[in-house]
């Protein structure tokens, strides 16, 4: 089975998802069992698949055993390789972490849950580790349609933040797909290492300059970049806590990863996609701004981390726009890193609303005593987004700074600063509430909810997955060297054959 | 492992045996006493670790850790040179004897929730000695970083409104410095790649003038918020609603001091004192430093609450530092240096004592501590002692940086900051003098009989008062201070020489 | 503001239409799509996969990877109508 | 003039249809009929693709019985019509996931304009 | 489910006309490789007849398939193709490689009755998932 790696990082996950339904007839537990084994085997694959790309070389599958331009084919080099095993450890941590809070619910319910759950993780991982523009597009879809599910089962509010996802999130991959159009137009192609050869002698055509323009603009929405957010803050901030978690960890980092692929790794250097690199700059810059200020504004702690992740995930395409070695070692990093970090944020937010009900920031009074692990995670999220060291969200501002002074891009330098402050400011705020503020009396009945997860201020399931991403932010910090060099140096676009 | 790896990498080691004693005291959450013996375990350990480079470092020797890869070009250095041993000592030093007074005093006042006190405590001294053996501007970002979180929670240790409010500007000011000094350093990063720190300065050379005008004041907006210069000055009396140790500690040796010794670095080993003086930041930073002596020595004067008149004077002090790495003369740098050590000592004095009357009396304003010398005799000697050596009196510590001050002033052809100097010494004179005369001549009105505080509160504050003495008579005593100061004094210039004397 | 849209997709269609001269003109018999990579199938289509209809060929097995991914979306479609209305919302999560 | 109209009078009509189906979404305040103009961009598009398979003289691209192999010229681009099976199909389930959140939607608010649904749930 | 639709008119135009529907949706699924057709198409058709019975006899319907079995159908459906393409691994070739399917000799036509395999899998697939989608969108307010 080696040899299929590639194949299984999201096949395995999307079979097990079309048996769910009816092992959900049997068993929830089984159901929970197949899928916890389903992402592993993903995992196991993602990293199998990882060294061998780093080992041997980028690492092409071909489906149905036809070639290139012909056929699909999944393409491993060490940027999809680890992308992959990013977005498959995170399906598998929430997943874990999901448990409790689907705990009571009716069997039914549960089954389709984790169908959607399972299409939603094998959607992403068709997204990064395919080679065909097209087949990226039917993954989006996969991913889409069950992120909107997902999303709209939170309740009315949901639904209807939903449905405004579902419109917005149709018209991008819309025009995702009349850009891949154009492009098809021009070339007769769609595998991206195929355009990539056939495009460069294109290049200076208008058409071209407008796919560039679709397909940046298309996934630019799905990953909320400034001033297409709109539908973020409501999608995020009433869906159910797990699925929270995984869109902000990884769902928005997929469509950055599309972006930069195809920017620099399809187009390679062309001279509108250098142009649409500065917009979208810009567009980052202000993005920051904009969504650390709004964030501050925010009394709902599941509204502010969605302003917070408008903010982070600009920082990307920040960091892309600069386009050096240290810009982009900086994105790459901020991938990660806001992945870690956004994904034990809204985790934390959400077992604190699941144990206690609490969502407002001012009710969080004196919350650490009773849940200390959980807001220690907490803390060590919230320095990571401020970038304060030894936390990984340091580093990657460190090479973001570092690229922007490079580059020269004293507004940027600028920007990442006052970004820093704002995030300071509207994190300490839910700290102090959660420290050192008194409780006022208002939330003394929820202490016995506490003590009913026997002892434990969090079910265990839900504990864990939170401290994992909590010492992985740690972790990511201190050897961030070792993945810099060993990994994210490999993925930059210059490197590959 | 053989021994070699122990003894090169001790710098390393004095960074690690507080955080390893913070961690040991989280995991001792119940067991007060055995938390105590790892505090002072951990600081006798520390200082013995630091003292032990001590005859190498004298000797002319740079002991350097393996720099830690980061990413290409960018590490984490650890070395103790001159400089930095001079800090490392003092601040590892003061450290047992205020975990000492520690005792005492949260014992005394019983503010509960310990634990996270004295952890954080270690972890403030890990950062200290990290930002004084950095040898590189990443490695000295990241503990100077290090030591600003680590502070907050000792800030607001009472949890008060008050605490609260403090810990909030507190934050909101060194937050925004470190994201100053971040830029700067990362500037210095693409200037110079890797941002060693070498006597003499390593930027000579590498960018236009105003570049480095804006690098040196974005440095100074990164230093200057812990060097408490003003107008960045505001955070530091409102930080003083901290229990008393940690206003000793920390806001008159470690972090303050980090800002101070910052700017030395910043002017002895990252511009050059030949650079600060070309660019013109040097002149400018010296206006800056001179007009905070006289102003936070006024507002001393007006203060009423001890703790915050003992905070003026410490921006007014620090600045002296300052001044010193800004006329950039060796007889500035050389007063710089070992105002470090002298203000340190006088001023923790102080500060002890300042404590010490407050746990015995729960006074804390100059204006009810009439007569108070009559019934703690030793405490108030001991203050008298700090007082004079602050003041600058001759045979004291104080003395001997302010006259070499005085001299480096001369050597920059600055005359004007003598005058400063002077004017200073006179104003601290008229803040101090009321404070030991209401307290040995003023009327108690109370009449109640008041003891000494208890030992482990007393004897710290009478061993640092005379040591400030001491000091003063023989500033090589004990640790080689002074000859510590000489000697890095000695490597900036003969550095500067060799580049030009190559150039 | 309707007049504000209306005014830029004009604008928008304005640009579509001057970019589309950049494309090959419809029934071109030489345009890149038409002689890149279809040709194949074209003309290899029937021998390789032995059916005479080409867009089931493509669709079923040259570009089958493609028509799984579409029939899951279909069966994501089913299933997250089921999540959306066949539960039963008593309580909120 | 008129050969130039007649190679691309295709797209510019296809444009237009594409910018209808925009601006039905953004200025309807109906959320049934801005599923609707959603469903005009898909067929706008499949449009866009399907002109692009087409080849003057090419007839479907099924070979006759008892023929073997094709000749490129004579038969339309495959391609496209196959990726426009994945899109209509994609765009069926978009339509069916949303009519199925709007039935959700107006049991919950009683109504489908917009403004008024998101007044309710603001209360 | 919603109220009876028809009448006797309807429900005998029914029963006429479902067999002719389900022989046309199998017309359309073998034949498909020869004609346009195929799976999608197969299952829409498949799935219309089911509608339109259930449409016409609504609560009081005798023949036709339910919401769980629909369900069912259309995960067993995908699963067909997806197992199809997983069976290929076994036999040494990728994904969705029907080629190596050990069913005759010649692979054009091995890979045919693969191919036919799969297009039965999309016609369950697509029908049952149409089924349910319909069944929830006209489905009675429980």
């Amino acid at each position: 089975m080696t040899a299929h790696l590639p194949a299984l990082i999201p096949v395995a996950p999307l079979v097990i998802a079309l048996l769910t339904p009816i092992l959900a007839r049997l068993s929830v537990t089984l159901v929970r069992i197949t899928a916890l084994t389903a992402l592993l085997i993903s995992l196991a694959s993602s990293a199998g698949a990882l060294q061998h790309a780093l080992v041997e070389g980028t690492w092409h599958y071909h489906f149905g055993g036809w070639a290139p331009p012909w056929g699909i084919e999944y393409v491993i080099d060490p940027l999809a390789g680890i992308i992959a095993v990013l977005v498959s450890f995170f399906c598998l941590l929430v997943l874990v972490y999901a448990a409790p809070y689907l705990a009571g619910k009716p069997a039914q319910e549960k089954g389709y849950f984790y169908t959607l759950y399972l299409l939603l993780a094998a959607g992403l991982l068709g997204m990064v580790v395919t080679g065909d523009v097209f087949n990226l597009y039917v993954f989006l879809e996969i991913s889409s349609l069950a992120a909107y599910a997902l999303i709209a089962s939170g309740g009315s509010r949901a639904t209807v933040a939903a449905y405004r996802y579902l419109l917005i999130g149709t018209a991008a991959a819309s025009l995702y797909l009349l850009g891949i159009g154009y492009l098809y137009a021009l070339t007769g192609s769609l595998n991206m290492a195929d355009l990539a050869v056939l495009l460069p002698p294109l290049a200076a055509t208008n058409a071209v300059a407008l796919a560039v323009a679709l397909i940046t603009i298309g996934l630019g929405i799905k990953m909320a970049l400034f001033p297409l957010h709109g539908w973020l803050p409501d999608a995020y901030s009433s869906a159910p806590a797990p699925v929270a978690g995984i869109l902000a960890a990884v769902m928005a980092k997929v469509s950055a990863y599309a972006i930069y692929r195809i920017l620099y790794f399809v187009f390679k250097t062309a001279a509108p996609v250098q142009v649409a690199l500065d917009i979208a700059g810009w567009m980052a810059a202000a993005g920051i701004l904009y969504g650390s200020i709004m964030a501050i504004a925010q009394r709902d702690l599941w509204r502010m981390l969605a302003y917070s992740s408008v903010a982070q995930m600009a920082y990307i395409i920040l960091g892309l726009a600069l386009g050096n070695i240290m810009g982009l070692y900086g994105a790459l990093l901020q991938i990660l890193s806001h992945a870690f970090t956004k994904g034990c944020l809204f985790l934390v937010a959400g077992s604190i609303s699941h144990q206690t009900g609490i969502r407002d920031i001012p009710r969080l009074a004196r919350l650490s005593r009773r849940m200390p692990w959980t807001l220690a995670a907490f803390v060590v999220a919230a320095m990571s987004m401020v970038g304060l060291p030894p936390t990984v969200g340091f580093f990657s501002k460190w090479y973001l700074m570092l690229g922007a002074v490079e580059a020269g891009a004293w507004v940027f330098v600028a920007v990442l600063v006052a970004s820093s402050l704002l995030t300071a400011v509207y994190f300490f705020r839910v700290l102090e509430y959660a420290y050192l503020k008194e409780d006022q009396g208002q939330v003394e009945g929820q202490t016995r909810e506490v003590k009913a997860a026997g002892g434990w201020e969090l079910a265990p399931a839900m504990l864990v997955p939170v401290l994992i991403l909590g010492l992985g932010i740690l972790t990511l910090g201190i050897f961030s060297d070792q993945i810099i060099s060993g990994y994210i140096h490999f993925a930059l676009p210059w490197r590959m054959p | 492992m053989n021994a070699d790896f122990f003894l090169v990498n001790r710098p390393l080691w004095a960074v690690l045996i507080s955080l390893l004693a913070a961690g040991l005291i989280l995991f001792n959450d119940r067991r007060p006493n055995l938390r105590e013996g790892i505090t002072v375990l951990a600081a006798v350990g520390k200082f013995a670790i630091i003292f032990s480079m001590l005859p190498q470092v004298l000797a002319g020797q740079v002991i350097e850790t393996a720099p830690l890869t980061l990413a290409p070009g960018i590490t984490l250095h650890l070395q103790a040179d001159t400089f930095g041993l001079l800090f490392a000592l003092l601040s590892s030093f003061l450290w047992i004897l205020t975990s000492i007074y520690n005792f005492g005093y949260m014992r005394a006042l019983k503010y509960g929730h310990e634990t996270g006190y004295y952890a954080s405590f270690a972890v403030c001294l890990s950062a200290t000695i990290g930002i004084a053996f950095a040898a590189n501007l990443l490695t000295f970002f990241l503990f100077y970083e290090i030591l600003t979180i680590a502070t907050y929670p000792l800030v607001i240790h009472s949890r008060t409104e008050e605490a609260i409010y403090g810990g909030r500007k507190y934050l909101a000011y060194t937050l925004t410095a470190g994201q100053f000094l971040l830029v700067a350093v990362i500037w210095s990063q693409v200037l110079a790649p890797g941002a060693e720190f070498q006597p003499g300065g390593f930027l000579a050379g590498k960018g236009s003038v105003l570049a480095l005008q804006i690098l040196f004041f974005l440095f100074v907006l990164g230093l200057g918020v812990k060097a408490a210069i003003m107008p960045l000055h505001d955070w530091l009396p409102t930080a003083m609603v901290a229990p008393t140790p940690v206003s000793a500690l920390l806001h008159a040796v470690a972090v303050v001091k980090a800002g101070a010794f910052g700017f030395l670095r910043l002017s002895g080993y990252v511009f050059g004192p030949q650079l600060v003086r070309e660019i013109g930041a040097g002149q400018v930073l010296a206006v800056v430093a001179g007009i905070t002596i006289i102003v936070a020595s006024l507002r001393a004067l007006g203060e009423d609450n001890l703790k915050r008149r003992l905070a003026y004077s410490t921006i007014g002090q620090l600045s002296y530092v300052v001044l010193g790495a800004a006329l950039a003369t060796p007889m500035a740098l050389l007063g710089g240096m070992f105002h470090i050590v002298a203000h340190a000592f006088m001023k923790i004095t102080l500060f002890f004592c300042a404590g010490a009357i407050y746990v015995t009396t729960h006074k804390q304003n100059i204006s009810e501590m009439k007569g108070i010398g009559r019934q703690m005799p030793a405490t108030l000697a001991a203050f008298t002692l700090g007082a004079i050596a602050i003041v600058g009196t001759p045979f004291m510590v104080g003395f001997i940086s302010k006259w070499n001050l005085g001299l480096g002033a001369l050597q920059a052809n600055e005359g004007i900051y003598i005058a400063v100097l002077i004017v200073s010494a006179l104003l601290t004179t008229g803040y101090f003098f009321p404070i030991v005369f209401n307290a040995y001549f003023g009327s108690n009105k109370a009449g109640t009989p008041i003891r000494e505080a208890s030992p482990a509160l007393l004897y710290p504050l009478l061993i640092t008062g005379v040591i400030a003495l001491v000091l003063g008579v023989f500033p090589n005593f004990g640790w080689d201070f002074y000859q510590l100061a000489l000697a890095a004094v000695k490597s900036i210039f003969t550095a500067g020489m060799g580049m030009a004397a190559g150039g | 503001m309707k007049k504000v849209t209306f005014f830029f997709l004009m604008l928008m269609a304005v640009l579509f239409i001057f970019v589309s001269l950049d494309l090959a003109p419809t029934d071109d018999v030489n345009s890149p799509a038409a002689t890149h990579v279809s040709p194949r199938y074209i003309e290899e289509a029937h021998e390789e996969t032995g059916a005479a209809n080409m867009v089931t060929a493509v669709l079923a097995d040259y570009r089958g990877y493609d028509t799984l991914g579409e029939t899951t979306v279909i069966f994501t479609a089913g299933i997250a109508c089921l999540l959306i209305l066949d539960v039963r919302q008593k309580q909120k999560w | 003039m008129l050969a130039l109209t007649a190679g691309y009078i295709n797209f510019w009509l296809i444009a237009i249809l594409l910018l209808v189906g925009f601006y039905g979404i953004i200025a309807t305040e109906n959320l049934l009929k801005k599923l609707m103009a959603l469903n005009v961009i898909s067929v706008a598009i499949i449009l866009f693709y399907l002109n692009l398979g087409q080849k003057a003289g090419g007839t479907v691209p099924i070979l006759p019985p008892g023929v073997e192999a094709g000749v490129t010229e004579a038969y339309a681009n495959p391609l496209p019509h196959t990726l426009m099976l994945t899109a209509i199909v994609v765009g069926v389930a978009t339509t069916g996931v949303g009519l199925a959140m709007l039935r959700k939607i107006y049991k919950r608010y009683g109504s489908l304009e917009e403004p008024v649904v998101l007044k309710e749930m603001r209360k | 489910m919603q109220k009876r639709f028809g009448s006797s008119i309807l429900d005998t135009a029914i029963r006429l006309l479902v067999p002719f529907y389900l022989l046309y949706a199998v017309y359309v699924l073998v034949h498909g490789h020869y004609s346009p057709g195929g799976g999608f198409q197969a299952g829409v058709v498949l799935a219309a007849s089911i509608i339109l019975v259930n449409m016409v006899q609504g609560e009081e319907i005798t023949w036709g398939i339910k919401k769980q079995t629909a369900v069912i159908l259309a995960s067993l459906g995908t699963f067909i193709y997806a197992g199809i393409g997983f069976i290929a691994l076994f036999f040494g070739g990728d994904f969705l490689n029907y080629g190596v399917l050990p069913l005759g000799d010649i692979e054009p036509e091995v890979r045919a009755l693969g191919t036919l395999g799969i297009e039965t899998g999309v016609t369950l697939g697509v029908m049952g998932t149409f089924i349910v989608i319909f069944n929830l969108l006209t489905g009675r307010e429980e």
